[in-house]
């Protein structure tokens, strides 16, 4: 049950709206192991597996698909090295980056949702696309104390209210 | 009946009010345990023939105590006085009787008994079918139990998913050992009870080794999840479980907002510590307050020393009931009779008589509770003064999820039950469930028309042997024709007992007689906690476009387009709906206007195999456009038909932008994607859905390329080209596409960027004379042009040639539906074709039928009626029989549900400007 | 001759302990052989034996049913009876079964509790609003009862319904069909076989058809669990199963079979009058004589012979009617159960030949047979007695899909879980 | 609720997942109208094994094949399907 004075709690989980950044879709159709070598050289790190992260200060990318790697921020040195083998495509308008912070964060995307977001399950650095409330969401765990979501521009509001109306529950 | 024996420790410290009476309780107490401590025994009455009903039980078995708790939109009908914990201030309230519970009128039923039994409405009540009506109303007002709310529900309910390697059902005995250990071996393990307190049996039989709370703190200090008050309802494919959690019982204000959470849980194991129901006993006025499980008498006199009779008797065929015997003796009570069906039991607590061979026939009562028991003991019979009577026949194990999980049964004779047996789901039962006592089969012994074996519905074991003699003797026929296990407490007490019966009956055994299935829930769930947050938005989050708010400053009307919801109309003045549409429609004929088309599907094809999979989905030819060009299209499904529209653009070597409806742009994702990766896996191409990525605005109307032309700093493109530029400061496509007939423009714009483009284009086509213009005026202005909408004419039965778009259809054939369209009725006489209508006289009433003459069944209907913007009169599009041959005649338009009518005339559905010279430069 | 039911004969029986009633129908051996054969013995499958006994006189009739009658569909929908389609082939086969409904009762001597309480589509917005009208003024140039009703008039047939402007789905106005309403679906199946068993027809239970008997390309018969039973015509009438019992007879129908849940509540005393559904959103709405609300809403949208369905289906139902009337919140859900739907490829059923002499075919139901009981009935014994469609099932023809002549209600095409 | 093993994510809940079709209805757009029509218009629609086409719609939007038990709704096996990928 719910015990009063859990407010303390849920006062330290916070849903801020990140402001737009820019955020492509790179796509790989053929040749992908040269295509890994190639980013590789240009980024300075390996493509990311599926559901992972990996990035430096300028870019980072996030793996939620087979051949799609999200990519956000500088893209520059991408372009050419996909060559007739992939294509990188501007997304970052439609999306809008959700930050969950605090302790609580993982409990607060079981509300509505179908994925486990335990540390055992969704660690640090893991990324995860699911649903949650009827909306699709990206997911990034960034840290124990931080998470991103990547939010269809058009449900991010109905979403943000979601997410503040479970906040109560937190700690429970 | 009894006095509150009470003594020992707690205060009755809460105040609560049944029927408008305060009563005072303990901390702990069910509103049951709270009534019986307050001397009261009748509670509810039953649901055919109102006979007055009390506690029968002390769990969520109970067929006879349901009350209505809480008030307004909080208000709980139908609550099982034994399953919700009294809280002060709390509201009960007796249901189905008028004027009082002690004297409803509607008893007299009962005096009808003899006509009514089972399926006796199948029999009568014939005549027309508007007669059945006037009979059915009374029967419904009759019927039913308490009342629903008639207010909006104030709190809210909570959805969350739960993962574990173990989930224990049950904190008995068995699922307290079961959790313990499993935390232990180091799994994550989840245990769940619907009672507030853990323990189970051991709440009413403590054992000294077992100590339920510090075996609770150490799974929890092992990491283990304890939910209290929260019962596992539905057992579902692949190890999912439906839990309910009460955060606040039955009426009471939650402390955070949230009255009750569901859990959708999967876990890797299950663990079935369910135990045991008490199985009642069959006797004339079994269903009398006074007569009570023989568990649940100890359980109220061990838990929650409450004393609800002072002379019992006790009926069994076990020996548990010993110890209720025992439980009664401690607390003070006599115990006037031990009557045992078997031949020999244990022994009996001192000064106790124990009767064998010995049989409950028949009870007397008084308004609370009983005054006399009658037994036949060896074949004579005997009375016995006594206010109580603790039953017990047999045990039942609580088997429904196992069943729900798809387990199978076995049947333990010397239990006479079903027991637990293989199931396909990583799940096993443990403890009581599978250890039944024996109990064996016992006869009924008192008149069988008032042995009441379905309490709550009125079913007695009279009624089961004349659907036997009617034919109804499946179980599943027996169940329906009596409604048998149909009432709120879904049969937990009623089942074997009608299952002997039917055995008995049948001359087989119980387990040939049959079994009716479990089906989810195990007890009943909330609607709003099934619902969730969707009970505010039925599931369904409203999308918005990006410029949403901008919009909202010009208090627009707007206009829900599937979840997305866009300007309709920019009213100024008060203008109406009609008068701002038609306003903003004439500025885009004579000035221009602008419009946000944010929603409509977009997709970016690249690769060197674009074209190819371009030339796969659309059914015009896309593949040689140049770069800089794009052209109108459409879609077809494998069958033929067309399924949705567009434009495709070449915006680079290897680049394409293919545009889509709005209601249509999730299925044609969808579409792409199972097209692209799964029809055509070796194609060179990505499809990226960047419906979302551009907010959209069209410029419309002749002075829309001189607006553009300055806003941009040169030249547009002329009609169907594209061109990147700088509009604003922003980065923009400029797509010259022309919906409503003018030259117009969609400018493509990252949506974070949209409101600087929307107000440069806003402001440069004000100072024009121009203004925004809405759905409502673009809906005007496509009439008008005879450009079919999906959803309207475009209406999933028409293809290319019914729609007049059969020239552009890709000769080549090779795209999806080609094949469906050689089918001979797609292109045999008397499909619908479109054409346009001109009014004779009036307007014309959209949806209206198509007829000849009044009387004749339609030839077509008409899918959209506008007036014609500068000329007036009214106009429509239609899909009519062989509309392309029939231009020309003339027709009625008939709207029988509005009273509206209009003759028309037959014309090409291109009204304005069909050659085209508006928009070409 | 059975006692005929009537409210004299229930009172003679009050006086006797109801002892003079007889079973409902008989319980016979099958025979070598029928005229005609029926596969299933839910409501069609009796409604199409009583109605080749009653009208055309063929009462050497077998209905064949693996368990016991009436446990399918018929036993397993919400009750809902209506002919408010928009396209007129259906909306004229349905019509045909309204009227059939509005004298069923004194038909079968069996009160089937038809109970004409009017059905309503919602609409919430004009869009919705105009379909509604298009599909009602459809009904009425065809002669079948439709209204539009506003708001206010709603308010008063519906009070709980939420008719605020803010609603998440406002409440626009509605298309009431007066005449349909709901009938106690058991009473269906157990009316018509107790008035198909008066006339002669054996009613077969536990004999499970397990193949057929051919002579070239005709069935001249059915191998079952009970033996091998012979006859002039089959008919194939086990909706739900339809693809299985066919694919026995080697033919591969349009046909994915799905599961379709339904709910119903704790009974309460009155709180909803009609029949309450939505052009917009998926659930329908009614209150059963016993008090529960009867709920449903889509079918789990992939192939499923399992009667068993996924909870999140339901809370999406549940969530779109608690959306529509929030006082249905505090009520409790008490029973679910599933049925196995045949979803065709056009969401119209098929009635008639099939490419096989000898045998015919009832299937295709999706989740709107029950309505089509008497008239499918009706309209199969026609095809079984003479061997060739009757006009209103005509269009019905299993060639439709082939040749291109579909029949789409929906418009959604042929792929069902699109739908 | 089922629980299908994707090949690229694991273990995850139905709800991410959307029905597409079965295998043997699948429509290769080279085929001839009477192959094609067959194949849209028939199914095997059996009370046992079948192959059927499900996407990760909610999750990678990825394709694949589920050999699904009819009557138990046990998945027997998850293939892939779609262009080549890097683990």
């Amino acid at each position: 049950m719910i015990l009063p004075g859990n407010a303390i709690v849920t006062d330290a989980t916070s849903i801020i709206a990140l402001p737009a950044a820019p955020l492509h879709a790179l796509e790989i159709w053929s040749n992908p192991e040269a295509v890994a070598k190639r980013v590789q050289k240009a980024l300075g790190f390996a493509l990311p597996p599926m559901n992972r992260s990996a990035g430096n200060a300028a870019t980072t990318l996030l793996r939620f698909e087979p051949t799609v790697w999200l990519v956000e921020g500088d893209t520059s040195v991408l372009a050419d090295t996909l060559g007739d083998d992939g294509a990188l495509t501007a997304i970052g308008g439609g999306v809008v980056r959700m930050r969950l912070a605090g302790p609580h964060w993982r409990e607060l995307l079981l509300e509505g949702g179908v994925f486990d977001t335990s540390a055992a399950a969704f660690p640090v650095g893991a990324t995860a696309a699911t649903i949650i409330d009827h909306v699709g969401v990206r997911l990034h765990a960034q840290s124990d104390e931080a998470c991103i979501a990547y939010v269809p521009s058009s449900y991010a509001e109905g979403l943000h209210h979601f997410w503040e109306a479970a906040l109560p529950l937190l700690g429970a | 009946m009894s006095g509150p024996m009470r003594p020992a420790t707690g205060e009755e410290t809460i105040s609560f009010t049944f029927d408008g009476t305060t009563y005072q309780a303990r901390p702990g107490d069910t509103l049951a345990a709270a009534l019986l401590a307050n001397g009261i025994g009748l509670v509810g009455r039953s649901f055919k023939y109102h006979r007055p009903r009390g506690i029968m039980t002390a769990g969520i078995e109970e067929p006879n105590a349901l009350v209505t708790v809480g008030t307004g939109g909080r208000a709980e009908p139908n609550t099982r006085a034994t399953d919700v914990f009294v809280y002060p201030g709390m509201v009960a309230t007796s249901q189905n009787r008028w004027p009082s519970l002690s004297l409803d009128v509607a008893s007299i039923f009962g005096l009808a008994a003899p006509a009514l039994g089972a399926g006796f409405y199948y029999k009568t009540f014939f005549g027309p079918a508007k007669h059945w009506l006037r009979y059915e109303g009374f029967i419904r007002r009759a019927a039913g139990l308490g009342n629903a709310p008639t207010e909006a529900d104030p709190d809210n309910f909570s959805q969350t998913a739960g993962f574990c390697d173990v989930l224990v059902v049950g904190s008995g005995p068995a699922g307290l050992k079961a959790a313990l250990e499993a935390a232990e071996a180091g799994s994550s393990v989840m245990l769940v009870e619907q009672d507030a307190a853990p323990g189970g049996s051991l709440l009413r039989d403590p054992d000294p080794a077992m100590d339920p709370a510090v075996m609770i703190a150490q799974i929890k200090a092992l990491g283990g999840k304890v939910l209290l008050r929260t019962t596992a309802s539905g057992y579902w494919d692949h190890n999912f479980l439906t839990l309910t959690q009460r955060l606040a019982e039955p009426g009471a204000v939650p402390t955070h907002g949230f009255a009750q959470r569901l859990w959708h849980v999967r876990a890797g194991r299950v663990i079935l510590a369910t135990g045991l129901i008490e199985r009642p006993v069959p006797f004339a006025n079994n269903d009398h307050p006074g007569v009570m499980l023989s568990q649940a008498v100890r359980s109220y006199v061990r838990r929650w020393r409450v004393l609800p009779g002072k002379r019992v008797v006790i009926a069994t065929n076990n020996d548990d009931a010993y110890l209720t015997a025992e439980a009664l003796v401690e607390a003070g009570a006599e115990v006037v009779a031990l009557l045992d069906a078997r031949a020999s039991g244990p022994a009996a607590p001192a000064g106790v008589t124990v009767h064998h061979d010995a049989r409950p026939a028949s009870v007397t009562g008084r308004k609370h509770g009983l005054r006399k028991v009658t037994a036949v003991i060896g074949g004579s019979e005997q009375s016995f003064d006594a206010d109580l009577i603790a039953v017990s026949g047999g045990f039942v194990p609580v088997s429904h999820l196992h069943m729900q999980a798809g387990g199978k049964l076995t049947w333990n004779e010397e239990a006479q039950a079903f027991i637990p047996g293989e199931t396909p789901q990583a799940c096993e039962t443990v403890g009581s469930a599978l250890n039944p006592p024996p109990a064996p089969a016992v006869a009924p012994a008192g008149k069988a028309k008032k042995s009441f074996v379905d309490f709550q519905n009125d079913v007695s074991l009279a009624d089961i042997d004349l659907a036997w003699q009617e034919g109804y003797r499946s179980v599943e026929h027996l169940k329906r024709y009596t409604t048998l296990g149909m009432a709120t407490d879904q049969g937990k007490t009623s089942n074997m007992v009608a299952l002997s019966r039917l055995a008995e009956k049948q001359r087989v055994t119980v387990p040939e007689a049959g079994l009716t299935t479990f089906r989810p829930p195990f007890t009943p769930v909330t609607m709003g906690l099934l619902a969730g947050a969707g009970a505010r938005n039925a599931g369904a989050h409203v999308r918005r476009i990006p410029l949403h708010g901008l919009h909202e400053k010009h208090d627009p009307i707007w206009q829900p387009l599937g979840y997305w919801f866009r300007p309709r109309a920019y009213p100024v003045n008060g203008e109406s709906l009609a008068e701002a549409s038609m306003r903003e429609a004439r500025t885009v004929r004579t000035v221009a206007g602008l419009s946000d088309v944010s929603t409509l599907g977009k997709f970016e094809v690249s690769g060197p195999d674009a074209a190819a999979l371009l030339e796969l989905v659309c059914a015009t030819t896309v593949g040689k456009l140049a770069i800089g060009r794009g052209r109108y299209t459409f879609m077809c499904r494998e069958d033929g038909i067309v399924f949705d529209d567009g434009t495709v653009w070449r915006l680079a070597e290897n680049r394409y932008l293919m545009t889509s409806s709005t209601g249509g742009a999730d299925r044609m994702a969808g579409h792409l994607s199972y097209v692209r990766n799964s029809l055509r896996p070796d194609l060179k191409c990505s499809v990226v859905n960047v419906q979302e990525h551009y907010a959209g605005i069209a410029l419309a109307g002749p002075r829309a390329r001189a607006i553009l032309a300055s806003l941009i700093g040169s030249e547009p493109p002329r009609h169907m080209g594209y061109a990147p530029a700088t509009l604003a400061g922003v980065p923009v496509h400029v797509l010259a596409a022309s919906y409503s007939g003018e030259r117009a423009f969609e400018i493509h714009v990252e949506a974070s960027h949209a409101a600087a483009v929307w107000q440069a284009i806003d402001a440069a086509t004000r100072a024009e004379g121009g203004a925004p213009y809405g759905l409502e005026a673009m809906e005007l202005l496509r009439i008008e042009k005879g450009h079919v909408v999906v959803g309207g004419e475009v209406d999933g039965r028409s293809t290319p040639h019914d729609l007049g778009l059969g020239g552009m259809l890709n000769k080549a054939g090779g795209f999806i539906g080609a094949a469906g369209l050689t089918r001979p009725a797609l292109s045999a006489p008397g499909r619908n074709n479109l054409v346009g209508l001109v009014s004779l006289d009036g307007p014309i009433p959209e949806g209206g039928m198509l007829i000849q003459r009044a009387g004749q069944s339609p030839q077509g209907h008409v899918t959209a009626a506008a007036r014609r913007i500068l000329e007036g009169g009214a106009i429509a599009l239609a899909l009519l029989e062989d509309g392309h041959k029939r231009h020309g005649e003339e027709l009625i338009v008939s709207s029988p549900t509005r009273g509206e009518k209009a003759r028309v005339r037959v014309t090409s559905p291109h009204f304005y400007d069909p050659a085209g010279e508006r928009y070409r430069d | 001759m059975k006692t005929p039911y009537s409210a004299f004969s229930l009172l003679r029986g009050a006086l006797n302990g109801q002892k003079h009633w007889e079973p409902a129908w008989r319980d016979p051996e099958p025979r070598a052989s029928y005229d005609v054969i029926i596969i299933g013995g839910g409501g069609h499958g009796l409604a199409t034996a009583y109605y080749l006994a009653k009208v055309h006189g063929i009462r050497n009739v077998a209905v064949l049913e693996k368990s016991w009658i009436g446990g399918g569909n018929v036993g397993r929908n919400t009750t809902l009876v209506r002919s408010n389609y928009r396209l007129p082939q259906l909306h004229n086969f349905f019509e045909f079964g309204l009227k059939l409904w509005h004298g069923l009762s004194d038909d079968l001597n069996y009160n089937v509790m038809f109970s004409p309480r009017g059905a309503m589509f919602l609409g919430h917005n004009d869009g919705d609003m105009i379909k509604l009208a298009e599909r009602g003024d459809a009904m009425r140039c065809d002669g079948i009862d439709a209204e539009l009703l506003t708001p206010r008039q709603i308010a008063k047939i519906e009070p709980l319904l939420d008719l605020s402007r803010n609603s998440r789905f406002p409440i626009d106005g509605a298309l009431i069909q007066w005449r349909a309403g709901t009938a106690r679906h058991d009473a269906v199946a157990w009316g018509y076989a107790r008035a198909a068993d008066a006339l002669g027809v054996d009613i077969i239970q536990k004999c499970e058809v397990t193949g057929f008997v051919r002579d070239g390309n005709k069935i001249t018969g059915v191998e079952t669990t009970r033996g091998r039973i012979l006859a002039g015509r089959t008919g194939i009438c086990v909706a739900g199963h339809s693809g299985h019992v066919a694919g026995l007879a080697g033919l591969r129908l349009p046909i994915e079979s799905q599961t379709l849940q339904a709910l119903v509540t704790e009974g309460v005393k009155p709180m909803v009058q009609s029949v309450v559904m939505s052009q917009s959103l998926h659930c329908y709405i009614s209150q059963s004589d016993k008090g529960g609300i009867v709920m449903g809403g889509d079918p789990d949208n992939w192939p499923s012979y399992a009667r068993r369905g996924q909870p999140t289906v339901t809370e999406g139902a549940i969530a779109q009617a608690v959306t529509l009337m929030p006082a249905l919140s505090r009520l409790r859900m008490l029973r679910t159960w599933s049925g196995v739907t045949d979803m065709s490829f056009d969401g119209s059923p098929i009635i008639g030949t099939t490419p096989i002499d000898g045998l015919y075919l009832n299937a295709g139901w999706c989740y709107g047979g029950f309505k089509a009981t008497p008239a499918s009935g009706w309209t199969y014994a026609h095809t079984l007695a003479t061997g060739a469609p009757h006009a209103l099932n005509a269009p019905f023809s299993l060639e439709r899909f082939m040749t291109g002549a579909t029949i789409d209600e929906t418009s959604v095409g042929p792929m069902p879980n699109h739908r | 609720m089922y629980q299908i093993t994707c090949p690229h994510c694991g273990p995850r809940a139905q709800t991410e997942f959307t029905y597409e079709r079965t295998m043997d209805s699948v429509v290769d757009p080279a085929a001839d109208a009477q192959t094609a029509m067959q194949a849209l218009y028939t199914r095997a629609n059996p009370m046992g094994l079948d192959e059927e086409i499900w996407r990760h719609t909610y999750g990678c939007r990825a394709w694949m094949v589920l050999t699904r038990h009819r009557v138990t709704h046990e998945i027997h096996a998850v293939r892939a399907i779609g262009p080549e990928a890097l683990p």
